[in-house]
């Protein structure tokens, strides 16, 4: 209780949840109570302008409701956006922790792999990526997950590398405790603090990855879609002014990423981690 | 817990000296040598990992290149000309062979040495990313610091959230609003790149360098404020801050001799890890601006699987951003003297 | 546009021309290598050197435009066994006389070097040809090694041979001594050949490059850069009758279509193009003084059956199959209202646009007009039945056809161009009709060069056979010749046949298209495509969408792709 | 508050009903303090931790956060009137910082700016007040790095703050705190991070100033042999309030306050010391006690810095007997840690033998040591750092027990824990509490559970108590006293506090610079040191009785002058 009420104590990260609680409902009931035809196209009502035959946003090139597009392809943004941040999270924190723990050669290793994944501009590795693989929503979640896992592998193992010289770390091997059971029962959960406030920015930054690859046009296979896919779409509109097409995914998009990073820094006030990586 | 009669970190090289060996002579030298053979590491790995990424390009480029209409025998041609049909290991060592002469191979789509290709796009990516940080600096280390002093008080708020928003804005996004507003809406600026092939050309334009750069410098001003305020807070809280307002020196005058330096360093350091991140959003905003650098290059490259392209954008890339945080990481410990302790 | 900001009379004199984006000109010597043949580099090209014979679209329909090659006089002997030249009476822009020498040069160049030749397959040129004659300075006589078809040697063979000056190419090296004879011996043309193609990959050195200093052409380079930004200027010395219409031509390159267009509303653009979603808009381009006209292809587009897939190839094979699914593809709504009319219904192996006398009449009137209930009861007559899920399914697989596995679902992969939002709605609009009425369908993206890259021609059990349906036609699938033959396509072996289609009587039908004398076997040869489908027909994309500014003339767009730009000229 | 408003005229620093309150505590942090200090004068201030001592000090220079409101008066004399410092504007705190009032800090290490040479934050105290040019103003700054005592002081000047040791860069604070003659210098905690020698002579200097500059001295310090021999007067703070205060002799021998006296009590006393080296005992053979737990020959180890062997320790011949309680005790570096580290089998050896348990500890690897280590506990010196803090207090305490012995039932191991939180006197229901609920004592008291569930035959405590104030000490070295009468461990107890050593210890082990230079029984090495160190370690010990710690200054000053 007094963690949710330090949660809570910053305003905006009590915002931020709310925003990412409406949008999951929006994403999720939304198409529920408001059902509209997203697999069969419908060309002959396409490119229709908002408020056009109950259409409140229009509809897009191939005749889809663009408001009902908009719940459907929230779906796929943020269960992409949440698995691959959970993904790449997970990779990271596994990564850095031994790294960290073990240290020396195998640290060095560890890390000039790192090092060099992080100099290869992300956004470059995805597009080789998707053009390797067709990208599915799983594929996409794998893809952005085995790009994204770097940074989180360099906090936790610079968090490990502290932990590790922590007294009760010292006094577990003073006792005869296996590294294994130091990894597990020590080191991995005191950089828990570090590891979820990173993982919902991981998250915000997949969210937003995902935006990127559509954009770069290695979208999903149709019907389904994402936001970042609509966006990009509509950005071949925007000299006609059709801001139906652009404003709503791009909107939602940050709207969504704005809210986690609002989470993210009240968690950070729960688990008093410092700084964050962009 | 501080009263602790016992050591503290940053002491322990130097009490290294009690039981009777020196510390080395140039630790600066033997830190700067074991950078540089760490960066050669990584960018070995580098070479390793793109390589491999290529091998796993479905059909090669041989179709691509030579477009639909060619037969059978010109494909088998054009691989063995590029040696596509030797073993993979073979062609990796080939293609390190000639990387160290600095020979990138040759564009198959646009018929010119990698090297050159790259040498006439790479300026004008660096002035625009160089554009886009510089101004971010300028905009986010007062606003930073002046964020850590008023913290959490309603200007503090605001342009915290103001960050938080711009950096949640994908660049293509932020990009389209500022050509909806700017060049659409009120016309006052173009929403086209300066197209100029060099970078003096680029420059004569500036009114067409405005977005773009616009565009590349608001998600850095967001990142690098955030970080300032943090590294601030930090310095903020040091002792020496304290130790110098209790000398009666004027709050402003803290600022700018003790706070500044102190807190620039984690974020010098920070920079050299944003370099790819930079890179990232030129290829976005390239794309998004038309603006004709390694962004552009890369991505059609991308498209037309011109391998030996791909390749050098990656490598240069990498390479830069291997630089990039070695330098960083120097600059890092020439402002900070505890680091370069025995140069003298 | 004519308004770009600069006074009337230099305007007049200069055109802006847009390139395609990112296919900036890297190759101007007339000898291409592999891969070097874009539409743009041939354009350019041929506006320096001009073709022995030259076809082109720009008249309304395609055909040989005399004014614009070398040669005056073609007449081929009764058997069809040769033909004899006479050539116009020109000069090079250095003054020399454009002779049979010249041709026969370019003949002894590809003749020893036809390996490495882009335009080279086997059977054709230069391999029909068995001897050369040049009995004056003015007539060649070449002799074929069998008899063939008048029009294609005409319009596909002949259009390939470019006359080059042998008095000034003969060379080896850099400011070598030209020697007319070295060319006559295989190592000698080899010598030549070599040299040449390394100054044509060497693209900074254009500009200033002897080579071009000889052209025949009315335009002559007068600036190459890099990043493929090239300005045509009026050759001086030109004598025939295409001559340029202004003095100054600049082509354009830009990264990105978005780039061009960006130009266009700049109004730094004289000639330039739009894409295909902007044709909704296109009121705002007549506004800034441009005419929006679509440039049709003289192409056809299809996705070819991959019919040696190990599943779905037996499926292919079957003509009820594939009748089903193309009456599944409604053409005409998805040239309309996807690609805003900036594509055409295609029935047939033969380009519909602009009509023609190869067209049979059984491709023109559609064989399998768009009708979901047709093709259901094409497959239910067939063995397939309605699955749970459905999908239709072949439960017993002999029923349905040879190879057919027992279960086997009838869920197509498609592997779409990336890119292109027209395409893209294209295929999802295809895919929920297709899954409508049964039909399973997958999609799956790459960018042009990797779907290019990825369907070989391939047997069965080879592991890269698993393609199916590959799309590469964004921009049409297939461009033709003058002469629109389907040997590369649909012939057994034919090099472009990629999904392997093998049919003893489109065999005969194509080689009848290829012989001498008969007229009708290009119909013959349409009607047979059209029924029978060796891929699947699909609307056939404009080449682009030009905006051309109202002001100039001179400006009609030739199907066959090429741009004609001596012919631009301001009007009054 | 009474009226007598009667001050002397040579008051240089008054601090009357002083509150302070922190946004979003409810309790005031200070709660009504008086307090004054008058030139020339040295008043300390002592407390237990969180008393508000340094409340009260950064108060009074108006340093205190933004979160911090105070209110009453602080009133500091400046030339022939006062300046109020509560309330006062920023420019006036700015003008009064360093001219009128300067303050000492604690910690040496960080208190100086660590990108900044010495002479320039020498120096901008000097021109923050003065109108002096550059030049003039480094000069000055040598010359006051001279005054309290760095050699060299011209190219010390040119040096950062990490090229010199800890005592130094104290005297560097106060050579700043020094800068413009304040009237009075505020120092808390000054000597706390340093090590007895040390303390000892930033001691001397303080003394030495104050006395010839005639500037006032608020002291803070939670160490009673400081104010014995610093201090004229005390203030006794307790919970935000001064308890007691009086002249130093008398609070100090006779504290009227219950709080003071448990204070005093809680000290550990030094034996009366015999200082000349000629009293000193006859080299007495090491006796090797028969049935050790753990025994080294000829050990020496080291550690890899920077990829390269650095000797930490050389010649260790050390052993613990069955049940024994043996110190170790030496200067900050001597290597105590790293032979407490070597007994846990933390370290390896690069020469000599270690026998562990009857066992040599080079012969076993992995798991086989692991072994071993059931029968050895440990205790380390921070009680909050060698709990997991993501562990409950139970589960931290049972971890021996799920190394060693996986299989003992969950009630088993339930009972084994209530057993132990019994025996170090905590509530049954600690064990599912998390450390950050207890304090310091407490903490130390649960690692000290958690190091004897297995009953070990050895027990190794580095610094158990160091971290802990004075009456807590008491209590865990209580705690601890107790166990070993009952289960009857050996015992290395590593230790800079001569006083603890010499409540606890049979034997003694004293080491310098990586060497074991003098060992024998407590009484016998403490009482009568042979090694000039061992006698200059104790020298340097204040002792909290006024009168005793006069002698030790004279013997030390007598020790440094031969
Ligand atoms: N910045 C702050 N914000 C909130 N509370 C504070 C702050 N600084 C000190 N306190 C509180 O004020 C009280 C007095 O603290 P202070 O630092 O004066 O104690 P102290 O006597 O100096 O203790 P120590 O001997 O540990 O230094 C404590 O309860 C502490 O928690
Ligand atoms: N992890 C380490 N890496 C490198 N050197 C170390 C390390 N730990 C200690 N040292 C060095 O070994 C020597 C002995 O250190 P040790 O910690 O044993 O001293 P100590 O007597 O315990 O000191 P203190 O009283 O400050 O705790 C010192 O010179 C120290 O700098
Ligand atoms: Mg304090
Ligand atoms: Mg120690």
């Amino acid at each position: 209780m007094n963690a949710f009420r330090r949660f809570a104590a910053n305003r905006l990260a009590l915002v931020g949840l709310v925003v990412l609680a409406v949008a999951v409902l929006f994403v999720l009931i939304g198409p529920l109570l408001y059902p509209t035809e997203q697999v069969r196209t419908a060309l002959e009502s396409a490119n229709l302008a908002p408020g056009v035959e109950g259409h409140p946003l229009g509809t897009d090139a191939l005749g889809y409701d663009v408001l009902g597009r908009l719940m459907i392809a929230g779906r796929t943004s943020l269960l992409v956006g949440i698995l691959a941040g959970i993904l790449a999270t997970v990779i990271g924190t596994m990564w850095g922790a031994i790294a960290g723990y073990v240290g020396g050669v195998v640290d060095a290793v560890m890390m000039r792999i790192v090092d060099a994944g992080i100099a290869i501009p992300a956004i470059f590795l995805l597009l080789v990526l998707s053009s390797i693989v067709q990208p599915s929503e799983w594929v996409m979640i794998l893809v952005i997950g085995l790009v994204s896992w770097l940074v989180p592998a360099r906090l936790v193992r610079a968090e490990a590398l502290s932990v590790k010289t922590r007294d009760y770390v010292v006094a577990a091997r003073a006792m005869g405790g296996s590294h294994s059971r130091i990894v597990v029962r020590h080191i991995v959960p005191n950089t828990v603090g570090t590891v979820v406030v990173n993982a919902t920015f991981q998250v915000a930054d997949a969210i937003l990855l995902v935006a990127y690859v559509s954009f770069l046009g290695m979208g999903l296979q149709p019907p389904a879609t994402d936001w970042g896919a609509m966006l990009s779409n509509g950005l071949s509109l925007i000299y006609q002014n059709a801001w139906w097409l652009i404003l709503p995914p791009g909107l939602a998009i940050v709207l969504v990423v704005c809210a986690l990073n609002f989470i993210g820094d009240g968690l950070r006030d729960v688990f008093d981690v410092k700084g964050k990586t962009a | 817990m501080s009263r602790t009669p016992d050591a503290v970190p940053a002491t322990v090289a130097a009490r290294a000296t009690v039981a009777g060996t020196r510390p080395r002579r140039h630790p600066f030298l033997f830190f700067l040598l074991r950078r540089i053979g760490q960066s050669i590491i990584v960018i070995f790995v580098v070479t390793v990992i793109v390589f491999a990424l290529l091998q796993m390009l479905p059909g090669g480029p041989a179709r691509g290149v030579l477009g639909v209409q060619a037969t059978v025998e010109q494909i088998a041609q054009f691989n063995h000309e590029q040696g596509y049909d030797r073993p993979v290991w073979e062609q990796y060592l080939m293609f390190l062979g000639r990387l160290v002469t600095g020979d990138l191979g040759q564009s198959y789509l646009l018929n010119m040495p990698v090297s050159d290709a790259i040498a006439q796009r790479l300026p004008k990516t660096l002035l625009l990313t160089g554009l886009s940080l510089v101004i971010a600096l300028l905009i986010a280390i007062p606003v930073g610091i002046f964020q850590a002093v008023r913290r959490n008080r309603g200007a503090d708020y605001t342009l915290s959230t103001l960050a938080i928003i711009a950096y949640s804005t994908p660049s293509f996004f932020l990009g389209m609003l500022l050509i909806m507003l700017f060049s659409q809406g009120l016309g006052i600026l173009p929403a086209n790149a300066p197209q100029g092939e060099s970078v003096l050309a680029v420059l004569a334009e500036p009114q067409r360098l405005a977005l773009p750069v616009l565009t590349g410098a608001i998600p850095l001003v967001a990142n690098f404020s955030r970080y300032m305020r943090s590294s601030a807070l930090d310095s903020l809280s040091e002792d020496y801050i304290r130790t110098a307002r209790s000398k009666g020196t004027p709050f402003r005058r803290v600022l700018s001799r003790h706070l500044l330096r102190n807190s620039l360093t984690p974020v010098v350091a920070m920079l050299g890890y944003q370099l790819p991140v930079m890179f990232g959003g030129a290829l976005v905003i390239e794309q998004l601006f038309n603006y004709p650098g390694m962004g552009l290059l890369f991505w059609s490259a991308a498209q037309s699987s011109d391998f030996p392209v791909l390749l050098g954008c990656v490598l240069v890339i990498s390479i830069a951003t291997v630089a990039g945080s070695l330098l960083a990481d120097i600059i890092q410990a020439v402002l900070d003297p505890r680091t370069r302790g025995g140069l003298s | 546009s004519s308004d770009s900001g600069s006074s009337p009379d230099e305007t007049n004199d200069e055109i802006n021309y847009a390139l395609p984006a990112n296919a900036t000109p890297n190759w101007l010597v007339p000898l291409a290598t592999a891969g070097k043949m874009t539409t743009h580099n041939s354009s350019l090209i041929r506006a320096m050197y001009e073709p022995l014979v030259a076809y082109d679209g720009s008249m309304g329909t395609v055909d040989r435009v005399p004014s614009a090659d070398l040669a005056d006089e073609i007449t081929f002997s009764d058997d069809d066994t040769t033909a004899t030249i006479t050539l116009d009476e020109r000069t090079w822009s250095d003054g020399e006389p454009i002779t049979s020498a010249d041709v026969a040069f370019w003949i002894d160049l590809v003749k020893a070097n036809k390996d490495v030749w882009g335009s080279y397959r086997e059977g054709s040129m230069p391999d029909l040809i068995d001897s050369v004659e040049t009995p004056d300075e003015k007539t060649v006589v070449l002799n074929f090694d069998d008899a063939y078809n008048e029009e294609w040697m005409l319009a596909s063979q002949l259009t390939l041979i470019v006359p080059i000056p042998v008095h000034a190419w003969s060379i080896t090296e850099d400011g070598g001594e030209p020697d007319p004879e070295l060319a006559k011996t295989p190592e000698g043309a080899a010598q030549i050949w070599e040299y040449l193609v390394s100054e044509g990959e060497d693209l900074s050195s254009y500009e200033g490059n002897p080579l071009f200093d000889t052209v025949s052409g009315p335009l002559s380079l007068s600036a190459f850069s890099d990043s493929g930004s090239v300005t045509l200027v009026a050759n001086e010395a030109y004598d025939g009758d295409d001559a340029a219409g202004v003095s100054t031509i600049n082509f354009l390159p830009y990264t990105s279509t978005d780039a061009e267009v960006a130009a266009v509303r700049a109004g730094e653009v004289d000639y330039g193009y739009i894409p295909t979603s902007e044709l909704s808009g296109a009121e705002q381009y007549e506004s800034l003084g441009y005419d929006v006209v679509n440039w049709d292809g003289w192409a056809i587009t299809y996705l070819p059956y991959n019919f040696h897939n190990p599943e779905m190839g037996p499926v292919y094979s079957q003509l009820s199959v594939r009748q089903a699914l193309q009456h599944l593809v409604d053409q005409d709504t998805i040239s309309d209202v996807v690609w805003n009319g900036a594509a055409k219904p295609g029935y047939g192996p033969v380009p519909q646009n602009p009509d023609n006398k190869f067209l049979a009449d059984e491709q023109r009137e559609n064989p399998y007009p768009f009708d979901p209930e047709a093709a259901k009861s094409l497959l239910e007559e067939n063995g397939w039945s309605l699955g749970s899920d459905g999908i239709y399914v072949c439960e017993t697989g002999a029923e349905c056809g040879e190879g057919i596995a027992d279960g086997q679902k009838l869920s197509i992969t498609i592997l779409s161009q990336s890119g292109n939002t027209e395409t893209d709605n294209m295929f999802a609009s295809m895919k929920s009709t297709f899954e409508e009425a049964g039909v399973g369908v997958t999609i799956e993206q790459a960018p042009l060069n990797t779907v290019l890259g990825s369907i070989p021609q391939c047997e069965p059990e080879s592991p890269e056979c698993g393609w199916e349906l590959p799309f590469f036609g964004t921009a049409g699938s297939w461009y033709f010749p003058a002469y629109p033959t389907g040997e590369q396509l649909f012939s057994t072996g034919g090099g472009s046949n990629f999904g392997s289609y093998d049919d003893a009587e489109m065999n005969e039908r194509i080689a009848k298209t290829l012989e001498a004398g008969d007229e009708t076997a290009m119909q013959e040869y349409s009607a047979y495509g059209a029924t029978e489908l060796p891929v699947m027909w699909l609307p056939n994309p404009v080449y682009q969408v030009s905006v051309i500014d109202s002001g100039l003339t001179g400006v009609e767009q030739d199907s066959l792709g090429n741009f004609h730009p001596q012919r631009w000229a301001w009007g009054e | 508050m009474s009226d007598e408003r009667t001050a002397a005229p040579s008051t240089v620093l008054r601090i009357e009903g002083l509150h302070v309150r922190f946004a979003g505590r409810d309790e005031e942090a200070v709660r009504g303090v008086d307090l004054d200090v008058r030139a020339g004068e040295v008043v300390a201030v002592v407390g237990e931790s969180g008393s508000g001592k340094s409340v009260t000090s950064f108060a009074a220079m108006g340093l205190l956060p933004r979160t911090a409101t105070a209110t009453g008066s602080i009133r500091v004399a400046d030339g022939a009137g006062e300046t109020e410092i509560v309330g006062a504007s920023a420019e006036t705190l700015d003008d009064m910082r360093g001219r009128v009032a300067s303050m000492v800090f604690q910690e040496p290490m960080t208190a100086l700016n660590p990108t900044m040479t010495l002479g320039a934050q020498i120096a901008e105290a000097v021109r923050n007040h003065t109108s002096a040019t550059k030049a003039e103003a480094s000069d000055r700054a040598v010359e006051l790095m001279g005054l309290v005592g760095i050699p060299d002081a011209e190219r010390r000047a040119a040096q950062f703050p990490h090229e010199l040791s800890g005592g130094q860069r104290q005297r560097i604070v106060i050579a700043i705190a020094l800068a413009c003659d304040p009237t009075v210098i505020i120092a808390d905690e000054p000597t706390t991070a340093l090590d007895v020698t040390v303390q000892a002579e930033i001691l001397d200097l303080l003394r030495r100033l104050v006395r010839e500059r005639g500037t006032g001295l608020m002291i803070i310090t939670h160490n009673m042999g400081v104010v014995a021999d610093l201090a004229d007067r005390v203030f006794v703070m307790r919970r935000g309030r001064v308890v007691e205060s009086g002249a130093a002799t008398t609070v100090l021998t006779a504290p009227q306050h219950e709080y003071t006296r448990t204070l005093l009590a809680a000290i550990p006393e030094l034996p009366p010391a015999a200082f000349g080296g000629e009293q000193a005992a006859a080299a007495a053979e090491p006796e090797v006690p028969e049935d050790a737990v753990i025994s080294m020959r000829g050990v020496a180890a080291g550690y890899r810095v920077n990829g390269r062997h650095v000797p930490a320790v050389d010649g260790i011949d050390l052993t613990v007997g069955r049940g024994e309680f043996v110190g170790l005790v030496g200067e900050s570096g001597s290597g105590k840690s790293t032979v407490s580290r070597l007994a846990l089998a933390l370290l390896p050896t690069s020469a000599g033998e270690i026998t562990l348990l009857d066992r040599p500890l080079s012969s076993l690897k992995g798991r086989r040591a692991r072994r071993l280590l059931a029968q050895v506990g440990v205790v380390f010196q921070d009680p909050g750092g060698s709990l997991d803090p993501r562990m409950t207090v139970g589960e931290s305490i049972a971890e021996p027990l799920a190394i060693h012995a996986r299989r003992t039932s969950r009630a088993d191991r339930r009972a084994r824990v209530a057993e132990l939180l019994d025996a170090v006197r905590l509530p049954e229901d600690s064990a599912s509490r998390y450390p950050h609920e207890f304090s310091g004592g407490q903490r130390q008291r649960i690692g000290l559970a958690r190091a004897l569930v297995l009953k070990p035959r050895l027990l190794v405590a580095d610094e158990p108590t160091s971290a802990l104030d004075v009456s807590v000490q008491a209590e865990v070295l209580d705690v601890l006293r107790d166990l070993h009468a009952e289960l009857g461990f050996g015992c290395l107890f590593v230790s800079h506090d001569l006083g603890v050593v010499n409540q606890l210890t049979e034997r003694v082990v004293v080491m310098r610079r990586g060497r074991i230079i003098e060992q024998g029984r407590t009484a016998d090495v403490l009482r009568a040191p042979r090694e000039r160190y061992t006698q200059e370690l104790l020298a340097s010990v204040p002792s909290p009785d006024p009168v005793q710690q006069r002698e030790r200054r004279q013997a030390r000053a007598g020790l440094l002058e031969n």
